[in-house]
């Protein structure tokens, strides 16, 4: 297809596509612009662009009123850490499901994603009890436990299609070389899968991130991540349009960030075995 | 690859995952199956003694019952139309050539970044509000009566919502899928006399089949568990009432466990169900 | 009806000029074949004629028409990629009249022509499958059958026969040269496999670089190639080329003479060597024969039938003067 | 020693906060700050509480939680608070309201009822006097009088958003006014009796002639907003609505807000409700003596001192002790008065025109009530959304707490 | 030191039985060819041999011992697969040093035999390369170098040639041959091409549907193929074989007779017909000659050289009487 696209069509092509970007990412940023106006400005009629007062007030108002840093370090400790941990599950459950398979694969498969069809809510009471019990409440190893949980069939599943794309005979041949299953993981299938299991680490980064039920139903002060600190905007005594946006505009700009730089990791990775 | 030997290792290696699971999903499902056949009301002391199906047909006789159930697949079934549908064109879009690519697919996709929480309360105040939402703002630009998208229009409200949450995931998905279309049977169907829409209908299009099942199936596991979305915005007022919403209300607001846990079941049921609906139409797709 | 002039084609993909400018015509009805090594440029120049890319600076004609312009689907040629490129979600029939419901031809007319490509095409029984399920000389016939339903000017083919196994390959050589026997259409045929390129040919272009290095009959190249290059090129095993004493004796900076025009005899010859690695295929017998007379490189040396000599047996060899090619030291040959 | 605090997210609330150290510097212990939005907040604690999950020292709950709890045995009662803490000093109507058999289990933060604020100006120059005590027939009037579409200006903005702390509130305390009620003596659900209907028609009646547009999605906030910006010429809601609504800084509006008593309808039975955020402390928690400690300072005179010396008169947390009206500073803050005269004719012990088994005036101090009062209130909405008819609505209300009653046993 | 012995061995998946009990034995160093249809159970039997899949039956012994149970990295064989399978993350280096590695080989050790392989095979130079910037030919001395720095008791190759364009296969036939002749080592080599079947093998096995066909040495496979299967399997282009009356005459159900037995003159000769398709490769050239005597398919011929028989060209054919092969009705030689 190395055919000269015309440049109008060029022209075309990046009008609307800018267009329509800048359309699906406006009300990100307008939050973004709106959390350095002031509250009165953020409900202004008619509403401004550019041309107000910009200030930082709300982000210290924000800042002062809640420990956004030991938020951020829960969201990144548990984010983190479940994912970590369902990685380390989940890479010899995909391999043998990639590589010895049985007819009962595929069922298996069906079956850990529909694990994730019990609602949360009707088992919240049942876990909870749990947690109270083994200590867990509050913590940031429940969380991770929780989230990783949750997590699995996404994570078992996208690296087993990524794994169903590496040729066996590679694992093979590996075994012919003397390496036993140990390092026949180690060394060759885990570097290979790289990109995969990157994307992988990456989207369950972002579920986990925004995962809003458990978070903030089985912490209190000390585990709490960043769920938690939007909860405390939501809806206080009258519109603060202008602080729930600085609010929310520190929720989400670490993981925002985080994806920005891996756009390219999350396009090229995210296939689910899409690209056969 | 398939000796005895990596069999069993086999075997031992997905232990751990598929145990995890097992427990995760046995543990809470036979204490959601126990508290169903319960009297069981944490206010009023507790566990108050079998009743058998009683929570069963009162759920199920609940005058919210049939509208959560519609309002579910409502909801489902139009944010899937609209993110498969919208991002399927996003992504031939984003597909073709033009200055700047990798900012506006950063750009499209940064929707799936945010909270829930945050993206209903972004929708709810600065948008959708009838006063001071931006979207008030235009249709008044346009000398309109400002929309009251939440009670007016509640359901697309809603579902507008979490499309603009979902429709990175799918426009992603799509996009690398449509990355991996062989240009060859593009240019062999261009040989053939296809023209650019026939090609879509035609090759495009199948080829991103086994994509788009793969969107709509997690997708929808994904969507028949949407909380935040409501209960920031509507509180489950104004028909928005899903069974996920249902069974919170009927477990954390009124404090019945025993009756939120049946709905819990029925809820697993009605998964169920939509996940055989699903496999039946477009699962094969997964084996090609 | 069929007949395709380049007029001072190129092509540069950004700065790097991959097809310096180059003329060809291509007679109506006849079998062209494309050889040269890998990256020469053989598929940019059949892209550049189906209108899958575009020219840099020249023209192409079709049947006299300036086609340079045009794109692929008005062009009425047919193209044969090397993938196949098979629809893989359609049925064989639905791949076979994917063509003709894009042209818009009557349903019926559809059907008749399908039935009958099928039937030229061995592939009735198979209308049905996807082509998943089929075998990889059936695919070909599916994209063969796609190309010749919309009976079109030409033909064009890209390596066609390089992914199906030796076995197949036989069979499906024989079965286009059969086509193009029958149908008369031209062909433009690319291939990296000198074999190929001799059975089918009416004639062959020699591509180096982007610039064509001899156009003729198979047998004019094998029998005077114009330089070392297409000496080395055509013909397999490949020509032996000497250079040294053995050459400036004939005038040259380098002789050629090909394996099968030397003969080997354990008593007497031209060239005394020793026997290397010897290749019986039972019809022939290939001999590597390291001959001091004639530098380090061994010759190779065909026997017909079975010729029992071992490793490190002492030969003779003879050349036959009659097929000796001598080429300067510009490369060309005297 | 850390004690762990559940909290609201309002802004007395975060206030409160910016104390802490001051609370820290005294006695030594840290405190950890849990705050969330209200009905998140009310689930969170309610789970823990439930579960005796341990996860809170001291959690915020309100009039209607504390009852119930305090019955259930879950809350620590707050007995043997010191001398200089003057219980005594805690207004009636509050301690009664968190109290359950005569103990009290959890300290007012701060109480509130409701009542009427109105636009001066815009009364003025509708020609009408806004009497002290005014009726719904004249509140009705007054709206029409003072809405002017063109101007963007409603008559009145209600509360009409689904929840049972929103519009269901709000509708419940209206009903009283009107003769309504929950429940019979029996535990019978009362939809189907004729205050009812009357309130509910009333209510939207009066709101489609001269309530904002949208008014079924509007709740506390954003009736404050459109009071702020000069969009309501009456708003009917908490008094503590008041210190937001006359402070200048936020209000366009401040220096002509005027207050009066919630309207009634000649029944005896005014519509004003009364509430009380307060702190207690769960039973089984480890850290029960600095728990104590805290909420000992945090509702103390001394507090009301602290904040009155930084932020001033205005902005203390109100209606919790009888010593803050007695106060010649505070007196003086223009809506101290009505908010105290407000407080003083809210009995939820007697809350309703004919008996009610019930205690509490805008809800039923029962576990269930949460639950019932946010769908009724739904289905009410969907009536101020235009969605269904007032007789549909009434309908559907009266079997789901019918059905509900039923579940939980009563009937 | 490398001797295979298969007793019994079959292999079934599932209900299928794949390979029915099989017996073999392959000598030491010797190298020993696989060859047979596509599906045929060659790649199964080299994995059974490599212990990547587990015997449903029998027992294979390696050097007198039973390594039915071993697991692959036990029984001390080297594989190189058909895709080379190298280990794309790793460098040239690397890929070689892996199994001396999992060996525990000392480190100097390793360096001096990556050292020796890499001269061996040319590949000094691409040692820090990764896999992805190597040539085909050059990935696959990468493959053979992991599999000899290893001193393995046995080769496997399955089909290692198969990917790569003819030109490149005659040169790496020839550099498998040398590494064959200079190791000594027994090699197990699977190809679906007669033509580095009969070129490279010692020993000859032809399969069929999982059965031995017949083994032997390329020549004895070549004169004296044991049946029909056979006859038409082995030589390149395929013997003609012919059934009816003109196989009876010589007392056999089906006469065979090879395209390089047959002459062919335009003036006499025992069956006359008329020349269809001809292929010309210069060095020989292939007739297809239609003979109404033999029935209905044509007979291919070979004739060295270039003869110029045009199509439609009525021509005589004499069958070398001496290399006729007869056989049976049930296939088998007479
Ligand atoms: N889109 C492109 N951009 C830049 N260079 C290209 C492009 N397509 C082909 N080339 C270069 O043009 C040259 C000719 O490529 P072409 O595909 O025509 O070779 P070929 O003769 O078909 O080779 P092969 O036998 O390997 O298929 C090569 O050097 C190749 O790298
Ligand atoms: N895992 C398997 N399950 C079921 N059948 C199999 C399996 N692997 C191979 N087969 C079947 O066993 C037969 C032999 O396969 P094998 O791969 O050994 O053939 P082959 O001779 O190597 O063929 P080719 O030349 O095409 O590589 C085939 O019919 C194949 O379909
Ligand atoms: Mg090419
Ligand atoms: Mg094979």
């Amino acid at each position: 297809m190395a055919r000269a696209v015309t440049r109008n069509r060029k022209i075309i092509n990046t009008a609307v596509a800018w267009g329509i970007g800048l359309l699906i990412f406006f009300p990100i940023f307008w939050t973004i612009l709106t959390s350095f106006k002031t509250e009165a400005t953020a409900i202004a009629d008619p509403p401004v662009l550019f041309n107000f007062h910009w200030t930082l007030e709300n982000y210290s108002v924000v800042m002062e009123r809640s420990n956004y840093g030991r938020f951020l370090t829960n969201s990144i400790i548990i984010a983190g850490g479940s994912t970590i941990l369902g990685i380390i599950i989940a890479v010899p459950a995909a391999w043998s499901m990639a590589f010895v398979p049985s007819p009962r694969t595929k069922d298996i498969l069906l079956w850990m994603l529909s694990t994730k069809m019990l609602p949360a809510v009707g088992v919240l009471y049942p876990i909870y009890l749990m947690f109270i019990r083994m200590g867990l409440l509050d913590t940031r190893l429940g969380l991770v436990i929780v989230l990783m949980l949750i997590n699995l069939p996404i994570i078992v599943w996208m690296l087993y299609t990524y794994f169903k794309e590496i040729p066996g005979e590679i694992l093979e041949a590996a075994r012919m070389d003397g390496a036993s299953l140990k390092e026949e993981l180690i060394y060759i299938l885990t570097p290979m899968a790289i990109p995969g299991i990157a994307s992988t680490l990456l989207l369950n980064v972002i579920l986990a991130w925004n995962e809003a039920f458990w978070t903030l139903n089985l912490t209190a002060a000390k585990a709490a991540p960043l769920t938690a600190f939007i909860a405390s905007y939501s809806s206080p005594e009258g519109l603060f349009y202008a602080k729930l946006s600085a609010a929310s505009t520190m929720a989400i700009a670490p993981i925002l960030i985080l994806g920005w730089f891996s756009q390219k990791q999350l396009v090229s990775g995210l296939t689910f075995g899409a690209v056969k | 690859m398939a000796t005895q030997h990596s069999r069993s290792a086999a075997r031992l290696m997905m232990a751990p995952a598929v145990v995890l699971l097992l427990g995760w999903m046995l543990i809470p499902l036979t204490m959601t199956l126990y508290f169903s056949f319960k009297k069981y009301l944490p206010m009023r002391g507790g566990d108050l003694g079998w009743v058998g199906f009683e929570n069963y047909s009162r759920f199920l006789s609940s005058s919210s019952f049939w509208p959560s159930i519609t309002a579910t697949l409502m909801i489902v079934g139009g944010v899937l139309i609209i993110t498969v549908v919208l991002g399927i064109l996003l992504a031939i879009l984003l597909n073709q050539p033009m200055w700047g690519q990798g900012v506006v697919r950063i750009l499209v996709i940064a929707p799936f970044f945010v909270m829930p929480t945050v993206s209903a309360l972004v929708w709810k105040n600065m948008f959708m509000d009838p006063n001071y939402g931006l979207l008030a703002y235009l249709w008044k630009f346009f000398g309109a009566q400002p929309v009251e998208w939440l009670s007016q229009a509640s359901l697309p409200s809603i579902i507008m919502i979490v499309s603009w949450q979902w429709l990175p995931f799918a426009t992603l998905i799509l996009l690398t899928a449509i990355q991996s279309l062989d240009g060859e049977q593009l240019e062999a169907s261009e040989m053939d006399g296809a023209s650019p829409l026939a090609r879509f209908g035609y090759i495009v299009l199948p080829h991103l089949a086994r994509a788009i099942t793969i969107v709509i199936l997690i997708q929808t596991i994904f969507l028949l568990s949407i909380f935040a979305e409501i209960f920031v915005t509507t509180g489950g007022a104004f028909g928005t009432k899903t069974l996920t919403y249902l069974i919170f209300q009927r477990v954390l607001e009124s404090q019945n466990v025993g009756l939120g846990s049946a709905g819990g079941v029925y809820a697993i049921i009605l998964a169920n169900i939509v996940a055989i609906f699903l496999m039946r139409i477009v699962g094969k797709n997964l084996d090609a | 009806m069929g007949r395709i002039t380049l007029d001072k084609v190129r092509k540069a993909f950004g700065d790097i000029e991959v097809i310096p400018p180059l003329d060809l015509t291509i007679e109506d009805g006849e079998f062209v074949v494309f050889v040269g090594p890998s990256g020469c440029g053989k598929s940019t120049l059949l892209r550049l004629i189906a209108g899958l890319e575009d020219v840099s600076g020249g023209q192409i004609r079709i049947d006299r028409e300036d086609a340079t312009e045009l794109p692929p689907a008005k062009r009425g040629l047919a193209m044969v990629f090397q993938s196949y490129a098979l629809y893989p979600h359609m049925s064989v029939r639905k791949n076979i009249a994917f063509p003709m419901k894009m042209a818009g031809v009557p349903h019926d007319e559809q059907e008749r022509r399908i039935a009958s490509a099928a039937k030229a095409l061995n592939l009735t029984d198979y209308l049905d499958r996807k082509p998943g399920q089929l075998s990889g000389g059936q695919r070909q016939r599916v994209a063969i059958g796609r190309a010749i339903v919309r009976e079109p000017a030409a033909f064009l083919f890209d390596e066609p026969l390089s992914n199906l196994d030796a076995a197949l390959r036989v069979g499906m050589r024989l079965e286009i040269s059969e086509l193009h026997k029958r149908l008369a259409t031209t062909m433009i045929y690319v291939t990296h496999d000198q074999v190929e390129a001799m059975t089918m040919a009416d004639k062959i272009v020699v591509l180096q670089a982007g610039r064509i290095e001899q156009v003729g009959t198979p047998l004019e190249l094998y029998n005077t190639p114009r330089n070392k290059f297409v000496a080395g090129f055509i013909g397999s095993p490949k020509m032996n080329l000497i250079e040294g004493d053995a050459a400036t004796q004939h005038g040259a900076t380098t002789i050629g003479i090909r394996p099968e025009h030397i003969g080997i005899s354990a008593e007497s010859g031209l060239w005394e060597g020793v026997v290397g690695v010897s290749e019986h295929l039972g019809s022939d017998t290939f001999f590597h024969v390291k001959v001091e007379a004639v530098g380090a490189e061994p010759l190779t040396v065909r026997a017909s039938g079975e010729v029992s000599l071992k490793y490190g047996d002492r030969v003779f060899l003879s050349p036959d003067m009659k097929n000796l090619h001598k080429f300067g030291a510009d490369g060309l040959r005297i | 020693e850390t004690i762990t605090i559940a909290t609201v997210n309002n802004g007395d609330m975060i206030r409160m906060q910016g104390y802490t150290d001051d609370f820290t510097a005294k006695t030594g212990i840290d405190v950890e700050w849990v705050t969330l939005e209200e009905n998140v907040l009310r689930q969170r604690v309610t789970t823990d509480i439930s579960t005796k999950g341990g996860a809170f020292d001291i959690m915020t709950i309100g009039m209607y939680e504390t009852p119930i709890w305090g019955a259930n045995g879950w809350l620590v009662p707050l007995t043997d608070l010191s001398e200089s803490y003057d219980v005594g000093d805690i207004l009636p109507a509050m301690a009664g309201g968190l109290s359950y058999d005569g103990t009290l289990y959890a300290a007012p933060f701060y109480g509130e009822s409701s009542m009427v604020m109105y636009r001066t100006d815009l009364m003025e120059k509708a020609g009408l006097e806004m009497p002290k005590a005014p009726t719904w027939e004249f509140i009705r009037q007054a709206a029409a009088a003072m809405t002017d579409r063109d101007a963007e200006i409603n008559g009145i903005c209600l509360r009409g958003k689904a929840g049972w702390g929103e519009g269901g509130a709000f509708i419940t305390a209206m009903s009283n006014s009107f003769g309504g009620r929950w429940f019979d003596m029996d535990w019978n659900a009362q939809f189907d009796t004729k205050p009812w209907k009357d309130t509910l028609e009333f209510f939207v009646g009066m709101m489609n002639e001269s309530g904002p547009a949208g008014y079924a999605t509007n709740g506390f906030n954003e009736n404050l907003s459109l009071f702020q910006q000069g969009k309501c010429g009456m708003w009917i809601d908490a008094t503590v609505a008041a210190s937001f609504v006359t402070n200048p800084e936020d209000s366009t509006v401040a220096d002509s807000v005027g207050f009066a008593l919630a309207p009634d309808n000649g029944l005896g039975k005014r519509s004003n409700w009364l509430w009380a955020w307060a702190l207690a402390i769960p039973a089984g928690t480890q850290n029960e003596a600095a728990a104590k400690q805290f909420i000992e300072w945090a509702t103390s005179k001394d507090y009301i001192e602290l904040v009155a010396s930084k932020e001033g008169w205005a902005n203390v947390p109100p209606g919790a002790r009888s010593s803050l009206y007695e106060n010649p500073n505070y007196i003086e803050v223009p809506f101290a008065q009505m908010t105290l005269d407000s407080i003083l004719t809210a009995d939820p012990n007697n809350s309703t025109v004919e008996p009610s088994p019930y205690v509490g005036v805008q809800f039923a101090a029962i576990p269930e009530f949460a639950g019932i009062a946010t769908e009724v209130s739904q289905e009410f909405s969907a009536v101020y959304a235009g969605q269904q008819s007032v007789d549909e609505a009434l309908e559907k209300a009266q079997a789901l707490t019918n059905d509900a009653m039923e579940a939980a046993g009563y009937r």
